[in-house]
């Protein structure tokens, strides 16, 4: 079955040595770890089950922040004094912490942004501007995020581009009938690798594979994949592939887009200023080795460091255990949930397919009250579109609830969720 | 469970919402809706001398969208329009009569900007206070 | 004499209660809130004289920062559980907050952005690519730094407009004869409130003035200027302001620009996806209110309410009080510097028209070994071009030593360059 | 002040650099430049027979770019142009002597870079290694 294999998409060419460890996650000391944790909701321990939308940060994160600001806070790449010489050193150790995390062939592929959006964005910007032309068409997905809708919807109308998008199926799962001629003419497959709404992970080689068929470019959405599962861009070879610290364990502000090193060569910089440039005179500029050509301006220097800080940290762990401990939970939640009373379940019923995120409706709860309700007791789920609305009406609803699952969750945190329903329920039919 | 979220009362005008329906003979309907959690509500108003004469409204949502709209029907029924340019959100959150967090305050509030919208008034802006 | 009145510039309305503080500064009270000036370097102790570069982070700030992650780590506006409301509630009060430090009219026209780079890239890509047209003409000066240049350059190559640039006297002020004539069919006039490299507080309110005459819009480049001095966007009465939270006690990865409103609300969005759309179909979307339309993605949330922490320090502080005490340290840095053989100052030599930072060169060392040198003795410059590279051009040199200060400096620091300083032309003289 | 960085050997070179000025019929004449700091460099390369017959510099810039263009010129002078294509950067390095800083690698690599560019051969791209 090939749905079976994407799962361990990122891992065809043999497991990185960072990823490495065949056990499983030691949960209760993960949960020590994360302070949050520790905190009262409502009168509550707070049972966090919105990962999906983003992670909480452990300890080192949070230490490698501080440490920062106290003993060393610089401006990097400037000084050639001693603190902007670690400042420095320490920004680019975590660029190298984060090409080798997701096996990058070279750091110079590696390119910090404030979050995927802007990545994606970079890309529309400048290689979308310079390379999709009237006519040509740009491929993508009913279960796209905004972040990666929005801009290819500006890109093709600036353009003269055109959309196109695959369907899903009734669990959720890309619809590939036809592929090869969705593809004709296509300039850019663009899709997420896992859907923030449905968990959905998508079969990331069977639609690099028939792009590259075709020509077209690929860039993936990894946002809920980098934080989830063990990533390589080498094997998975796409294009673009862009990801977002904060989902990761890492700090708010800082996003990754990684690109083929001659993509970025070829490509016009996008945001001008210092630090992206070699030489400036009046009236003109030429530009700075990559990956610095696409920084500009003093970068967010603290919160690469504590993404280098939360790679370390998930490297600990090792993915292939993170994603384990994932399908686990989710196995075991769908299980729970489908029990639920007037409950729809989204998303591949598959826990192989399906990434630690699970959205669901209620027939006689809203998803808001739904939030706001079994907020009282200290449980933080989702409710909404979640940056999803064309899928909202594929869906037919105007929202739907999400529970999210990360390292430091526990069954037991599903059984609260289900109990937890089961009272909203009550509240509302009496 | 909380019940001081979801009063009784709350609930009954969610469940059994008053003035729910349209007005076929309309003087003005309009639609408000709130995108980001799919809130939706069409106000049906007659006008009667300078007087809302009669207002229905059709809608789906959260029970707090639903309920307040309802609770608002109720309110400005029979009242003076240039009054009803006017009317203060507070008036309905009294009537509310729970904490509304201000992740909910659109949901609370969907009905009374619509109307506010239908009668040619402004949305009140408290953004811009300083 | 007009050039006395520009540190003013932004006072003009009266000083808002934010300023209000007539107490000069308590150095050694302010000093024990940074924990980095405890550290040493080399054996010494660290003398940190690059604030012009990036400023250090006071306790508060760190505190902030940490506060948020350990206890209400949330994404915002999405979420309606408390943590969710709690971070939503402090990013949007940090939002008030800035708003209020420059007095802006109101909290919409706030745009939260990675640095004032981006923020004039913002301009540049929305404002500037739907308003600038061939043959219209950009009037900059030749001392701004590459980040309000390079993206002038590109925007001019893109529409066919050109560029033009005022220049500077002897003493780093700019030339402003023949101002209108300049002006004319001049679509946008954007050049910094002060000079990082010469320290020159340039006249705002007769460039804005003359602007305004000649039809011309208007951007200005607080870098410098917002973390040192009252700064007032009303009274100012530009069209976009920025800066930088880096360089006002705030965290990296936070800036703003600053807006009007009809301006804001007039241009189309920059970056696309989530948060900044208000209705999106597979093929269409709509854009949020202001500021939202502008903050696309998840936005540096900690960064925001670590800047929002900077503004309440630099409040309680009070910026006239700051900018007192800077005008003060560069009096007498001017007095001592002017005594070391073989130096050269850049700058105005009137202390009034002279931020606090200071560029130099020697006769007999190179600024690259002055700062490695000075940097064994604990003493932290920069040495290179400043970003302002067209600058060194007109200066005659390759690159400058800059000293900059801030308000944890002292008069002892300056002693303690000038001594380095000595011992540095010892070492190349013998 | 700390003598260690700037050892008595690299000051003589820095004041007197050997083999500095140009060479008017030079086979090859190769700039280079570090914009971040404005060192700069011209190579003057005479070659004779597969060697380097002769090398000269000018230049401009701190002492540690201009010494090590001195210290390189007396180290690659009569040697195989063949070797000097993958002249390694450590060994200039290690005739310097003194501690190199990360900020200041690209002040004490401009000669070597320059003449490998002069010659033909790539910049060694150390930020690649995994
Ligand atoms: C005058 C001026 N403009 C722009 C910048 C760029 O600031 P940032 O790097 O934070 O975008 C700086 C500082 O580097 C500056 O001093
Ligand atoms: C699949 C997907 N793409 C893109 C994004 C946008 O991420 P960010 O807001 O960090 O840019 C998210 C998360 O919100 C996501 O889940």
């Amino acid at each position: 079955m090939i749905e079976k294999d994407v799962s361990n998409a990122g891992m065809a060419r043999g497991v990185p040595p960072v990823w490495a460890d065949g056990h499983a996650l030691d949960v209760g000391a993960i949960r020590r770890q994360f302070p949050i944790l520790k905190r009262e909701v409502n009168g509550h321990p707070l049972v966090y089950l919105d990962s999906a939308n983003t992670s909480q940060k452990p300890e080192p994160v949070i230490a490698a922040l501080d440490d920062y600001y106290r003993r060393y806070n610089a401006n990097i790449h400037r000084g050639v004094y001693q603190i902007a010489e670690e400042a420095t050193a320490a920004y680019e150790a975590a660029r190298q912490k984060v090409a080798r995390f997701v096996n990058a062939r070279s750091v110079r592929e590696i390119v910090f942004t404030r979050n995927v959006t802007e990545a994606i964005n970079l890309v529309r910007y400048s290689w979308g501007r310079a390379n999709v032309h009237r006519g040509d068409r740009i491929l993508l997905t009913e279960m796209e995020h905004h972040s990666n809708l929005v801009p290819w919807q500006l890109l093709a109308a600036e353009t003269g581009a055109e959309l196109d998008f695959l369907r899903i199926d009734s669990q959720g799962r890309l619809d590939l009938e036809g592929l090869d001629r969705k593809l004709e003419g296509v300039r850019l497959l663009a899709f997420a690798h896992q859907s923030n709404t449905l968990g959905t992970i998508n079969p990331v080689p069977i639609l690099v594979a028939a792009a590259r068929r075709a020509g077209a470019h690929v860039l993936i959405d990894g946002a809920q994949a980098v934080p989830h599962m063990p990533v390589d861009v080498q094997a998975i070879g796409a294009d673009f592939y862009g990801f977002t610290g904060h989902k990761m364990c890492g700090p708010t502000g800082i996003g990754v887009l990684w690109a083929r090193r001659e993509l970025l060569e070829a490509m016009p910089p996008f945001l001008a200023g210092g630090e992206m440039i070699k030489r400036v005179s009046l009236r003109n500029a030429s530009w700075n080795e990559l990956p610095w050509k696409f920084e500009a301006g003093t970068q967010a220097i603290a919160e690469a460091i504590g993404l280098g800080a939360a790679v370390d940290y998930l490297c600990g762990l090792g993915m292939a255990a993170v994603r384990e401990h994932e399908r686990a939970l989710v196995d075991y939640a769908l299980e729970r949930m489908q029990d639920v009373s007037g409950i729809t379940l989204y998303g591949p019923q598959d826990p192989d397919l399906h990434g630690g995120a699970i959205s669901f409706s209620l027939a006689n709860v809203h998803p808001h009250d739904l939030a706001t309700l079994i907020d009282q007791e200290g449980i933080a789920v989702r409710a909404g579109h979640h940056c999803t609305q064309p899928l909202m009406e594929t869906l037919g609803v105007p929202a739907t609830t999400r529970a999210s699952f990360y390292v430091y969750n526990r069954p037991d945190e599903v059984d609260q969720l289900v109990g937890a329903i089961g009272r909203a329920q009550k509240v509302f039919t009496g | 469970m909380s019940s001081d979220l979801y009063r009784e009362q709350i609930l009954e005008h969610y469940r059994n919402p008053h003035n729910f329906g349209e007005i076929q003979d309309a003087d003005i309907t309009q639609e408000g809706d709130n995108p980001l959690c799919g809130d939706m509500i069409t106000m049906y108003l007659k006008l009667d001398d300078g007087r809302l004469g009669s207002v229905k409204f059709r809608g789906r949502g959260c029970a707090i969208s639903q309920a307040s709209a309802s609770i608002l029907t109720d309110l400005v029924m029979g009242r003076p329009v240039d009054e009803l340019k006017r009317f203060p959100t507070q008036a309905l959150l009294d009537e509310l009569g729970i904490p509304i967090s201000p992740a909910r305050m659109k949901c609370a509030t969907l009905s009374v900007n619509t109307l506010r919208v239908a009668l040619g008034a402004g949305v009140e802006d408290e953004d811009d206070a300083d």
